[in-house]
């Protein structure tokens, strides 16, 4: 078992023909991923390396390939229709990879994606990976090893430092999903939280969280309410400086939160240890398996 | 993109936004000039990319031209927490009835816009904020049908506002709605919203940043994309040359330089760095997919700030190519200064060539973020003994 | 019993100030509507003829009133917004009289409402009456009687004239409502189907359809496989020449709906009587009722 | 509100949305003067506000500025089903390679937009949608995030158009999404939308209905309102006055002049009188709030057909008030011509005042509309006897 992603899952890439779609199609093929179409409008009929058939639209490759969870490598300023086109062809899970789609875009995204059954990871994600059965991203497949351990981040290379550390240390994973850097984004911390809990082969929950926004203290309410396997938490940027203010504004929306402070106490508070070093990180996660 | 209070207000002109007249003088002589075109009192208002800029004295009132050159004369070239000041905005004077707070942004969490409407403008709304929250009528916007007016007089008639003037301040809000969305804002704030003596509602400052994803639909903005606006000038460098770089505030700094790929990897470097016992002076994200050149603009930056006392390099590959950063790390090496400790954390796709680029250098190697920050904290620590 | 509304409903009128509201507003309380509240912006702490007090938004209304639905009398350019405004607040049965609302502004209006757990009857529409509890519109109260049919027409006057003479017939109705005249409209004949058939009180279902659209249609395919109680229905226009065409694309839209024949084909194949004049109808559903 | 082919062009143009050179002319000398000025072999439309002026020979090719003169003396004047030529559309001739069909209106059912697109240009198209359905793209438009480009790709490419276009064809859609908004249109189709023999993409013929609702909005389009356009000499009297009426088509016309209050009261009262054995001429709604002078506009254009031989008036007041509807019958008393049977059932708020009003009149009085059906039928047809 493994969330949101599985050896079944029927892939379709949308951006195949472009430079990173083309590049990470095949890593994700070797990977073992089941990429059964591409998208990229006007290269209808052609195949991709001679296998993945390519179509015009997402709905012909669903409709022809029955494909069910879509990859999305285009440019950013086309990103946000390629979202909407795979919110409309009611694909199960969207992973958005694009960097850099303006903010008021997304929004416009979220709120039309929360009226349908489809679930977005990204944007600006590093994907998801369900270790052994299917990756939907660019992260290095070889540092995965499957395992018990659930893990959310907000960060790319972070995640792959601290999965490398974990598998080092005999510990693997079952799935494994950047939830993306960007301001807007699909699902958070929450949303998986209840994926991970649900998930019988997950046994403790890994949340790297970063500051800015208010998702990790949004995620520690909901621990300590709703969720019983044990969750383990990082706060990257304890030491950075504060963002820019935006304004006024800035403050008066968000008041104090989205600070390092703010969220490991609310970690603290919601009962989950938050170590400060990815070696502790580590010994964390043993010790909670160990439980 | 910040923009200056003079730009946001071209921009609000270009939607209909009422403002008071002036312009924007670059030397006392231009204030001056400005100022007898006008026939009227002006205020003199530093244009600087930081708040505060009142109380530090960067807002004065001029009753003549003559005035109004000798306050730009003060006021030009000021340093106002950190920023230099280059210019100013020379406008009207007018008779203050009511100060009001307007403003729209991104609440992240709503994943909406939201506007922000108060009776208690001024620059003490945000401790009203946190005081009498009951004061600040906040409205989300749907994006799906957008603003309506409705909700415009669900924010008047809750803001404490004066009524009568709710047709006036519905149509800025509408039109603050509009240009935010027609030029991509992250933020767009008029405080103070005031009255006038004589009941006009004008907007009498204005505060707008813009999102970067979006200046590609907005590209006559780019003309107000300033550098060394609201950066320092290892900032603007790092701009410049398209490397994201975060100088460290002058109460938060220190001698460490440090890069990394991936802004999660790279904040927990600080972090790490920071708790082995030394500050960070800076940081830069590598990024993933450039080439040696852009790594060696990257080392440039880092090492450009004088304080800098060690280089520390924390590189988890992934996908990263090692051997073009052992690449940028080879080709850079004659350019650190002498005795400067370099600690290289180096993993990932290639990670043996790189290593064998970089044999013959004087860098020293770790495998782990850890023990690289505990490294260069000894190193740099070893100098200062020895200095 | 009845539907959507009843003597527990608490009302607000959307633009109570106005001539038609103020007219209608003592027309509704004369027959018993509860009216708790009306809404004219800046007239927020009058009191309409020194009983009922005015807000400045529905927001304000609901809070200090309880008003669970809203009756709307504001021009059609304002409409819109007065619709939204109700929405927003959550009102269980929003009834909009207006007449003239762009069908650009009904259709963005009509998706957002699907979004919500609000039910819209009109615009353009003469309201709805719970007979003896609660009168929501601009009907002549007098020519109703409490009893077993629950009716549901496209028009105003031919709807009295019906009333009328089921009352002189001494048949009485449980709810009677006007769908309103427009193209866009927010509860329709199927809708409403689904709740007479809920009623108790509702024995026979009247349905009085007109020439355009195919709501007639549509609801016949669903008495036939989802209505037990006996329907009867009435359709107008069997004379009236066909409206002006719709270009080419309404006819690819169309295609032959809309028709009388069409209707009263797609009634007769459901197994609905259409009577072709009032005193058949009368009979009709007399007929139906002593089933 | 229906406009003109050539109207409906400058909202075309209006939006970018590429047309063919040239102009309406009203003589036949500006015909030849527009073709003078094109320089081009021309194509000369007939402009009415009817379908199928092609096959009745309102569209002919003209080679010269004489021709096109002589052409637009054929054309200016013809009767078109019922319809004058008053203008004509003077236009240059293109090659064509391809005939398309795009055109967006109100899905009723759907509650949304819908566009259309098909490779089956031409006059053909609606027997392709009956019989082919698979070869019309029809796209649905969620108002709440609008028409996206996916949805265009998706309808060029499913259409069967030359997918090498579907660049400027998807700049037309979205062109023609945007005016169908912003002119609060309720019909905007392009048919054909063609390609040219050199590849250009151009939309050759025009149609635009107006939301008269949304006209509010668009107050400039007012100038393209025409009484008499799509209107027959009663209907455009009727205009004039305010007064909601139909003349029915020819082939269903009879004697009967109906008037009444509410459209679907109306409409049953025509289905009843022509149930009852005679056709309507015509029909009228006297609406609820209107005062007497607008009851006697409403009878007088009833009765202005001359082959109007009877009146019925079937007014159920609910809120009607029926002396005002009363008065008017006293003041028109006088104007009906000698002898015309005038039925009255007339019942409501004050229908007592009415009756009294009403004591001295010779019209006949009823009290059910089955009733007044039979007996304007019955006196029309015994007027028949008599004459």
């Amino acid at each position: 078992m493994s969330i949101l992603i599985d050896k079944n899952s029927r892939v379709v890439v949308q951006g195949i023909t472009g430079g990173e779609g083309t590049f990470h199609t095949r890593l994700m093929m070797e990977y073992g991923t089941n990429v059964v179409a591409g998208v990229t409008p006007g290269k209808g009929g052609q195949k991709f390396d001679d296998k993945v058939p390519i179509f015009n639209t997402v709905l012909e490759a669903a409709d022809s390939e029955g494909a069910d969870t879509s990859i999305i490598f285009v440019p950013p300023a086309f990103a946000q229709d390629a979202i909407v086109e795979a919110i409309d062809v009611d694909m199960g899970v969207i992973c958005c990879i694009t960097e850099g789609i303006a903010v008021n875009d997304m929004i416009k995204v979220y709120n039309y994606l929360a009226m349908s059954d489809t679930v977005l990871v990204g944007p600006n994600s590093p994907g998801i990976i369900s270790v052994d059965e299917c990756k939907l991203g660019i992260m290095p497949g070889q540092i995965f090893k499957k395992g018990p351990v659930g893990l959310a981040s907000r960060s790319g290379t972070l995640t792959y430092e601290i999965v490398d550390q974990l598998t080092r240390a005999g510990i693997g994973q079952s799935t494994c999903l950047g939830v993306g850097g960007d301001p807007i984004i699909g699902l958070s911390f929450i949303d998986l939280l209840d994926d991970f809990e649900g998930d019988p082969e997950t046994e403790v929950i890994l949340l790297v969280g970063e500051i800015g926004g208010s998702d990790e203290e949004i995620a520690a309410e909901h621990i300590a309410s709703e969720i019983s396997k044990p969750v383990v938490a990082f706060v990257s940027g304890r030491t950075a400086p504060k963002g820019k203010r935006m304004g006024h504004a800035g403050a008066i929306v968000s008041g104090n939160k989205g600070t390092a402070e703010s969220k490991v106490k609310a970690f603290d508070e919601a009962g989950v240890p938050v170590p400060i070093s990815i070696e502790e990180l580590v010994e964390e996660i043993g010790k909670a398996l160990k439980k | 993109m910040k923009v200056h209070e003079y730009q946001a207000k071209e921009v609000f002109a270009e939607f209909g936004i009422p403002i008071t007249e002036g312009g924007v003088a670059f030397t006392p002589d231009e204030a001056e000039q400005i100022t007898r075109e006008l026939g009227k009192p002006v205020v003199v208002k530093a244009q600087v990319h930081i708040g505060g800029r009142g109380k530090a004295g960067g807002v004065k009132l001029a009753n003549t031209p003559e005035e109004a050159r000798e306050k730009a004369d003060a006021i030009l070239g000021m340093d106002i927490r950190g920023f230099t000041v280059k210019k100013v905005l020379v406008t009207e004077q007018v008779g203050i009835r009511d100060e009001y707070y307007c403003g729209i942004t991104v609440d992240r969490d709503a994943r909406m816009l939201v506007l922000i409407l108060s009776a208690s403008g001024g620059v003490d709304i945000e401790q009203v904020a946190a005081e009498t929250p009951e004061k600040i009528a906040k409205i989300h916007i749907d994006p799906l049908v957008g603003l309506w007016p409705n909700q415009m007089r669900r924010a008047v008639f809750s803001s404490g506002i004066d009524t009568s003037k709710i047709k006036e301040i519905s149509s800025i809000i509408h039109k603050l709605y509009k240009a935010f969305l027609a030029r991509d804002c992250s933020l767009l704030e008029i405080n103070p919203l005031v009255v006038t003596d004589d009941g006009q509602v004008l907007a009498l400052d204005a505060k707008m940043d813009v999102d970067d994803n979006g200046l590609f639909r907005n590209k006559d903005l780019l003309k107000y994309r300033e550098i060394g606006g609201d950066l320092d000038e290892y900032e603007a460098f790092a701009k410049e040359n398209h490397v994201t770089y975060v100088h460290m505030p002058p109460d938060m700094r220190g001698p460490v330089g440090i890069a990394g790929n991936g802004a999660g990897l790279v904040m927990t470097t600080l972090d790490v760095v920071a708790r082995a016992g030394l500050k960070p002076n800076n940081f830069c994200d590598i990024g993933g997919g450039g080439d040696a050149e852009h790594s060696i603009k990257c080392i440039e930056t880092v090492m450009k700030d004088p304080d800098v006392k060690g280089f520390f390099l924390n590189v988890f590959g992934g996908i990263t190519r090692c051997d073009i950063v052992a690449q940028a790390l080879v080709d850079y090496a004659d350019n650190f200064p002498a005795g400067c400790p370099v600690v290289i954390r180096l993993t990932g796709t290639n990670e043996d060539i790189a290593k064998q680029m970089l044999e013959e250098t004087r860098y020293t190697f770790v495998s782990t973020m850890q023990e690289g920050a505990e490294k260069i904290v000894e190193l740099i620590k070893g100098l200062e003994v020895g200095a």
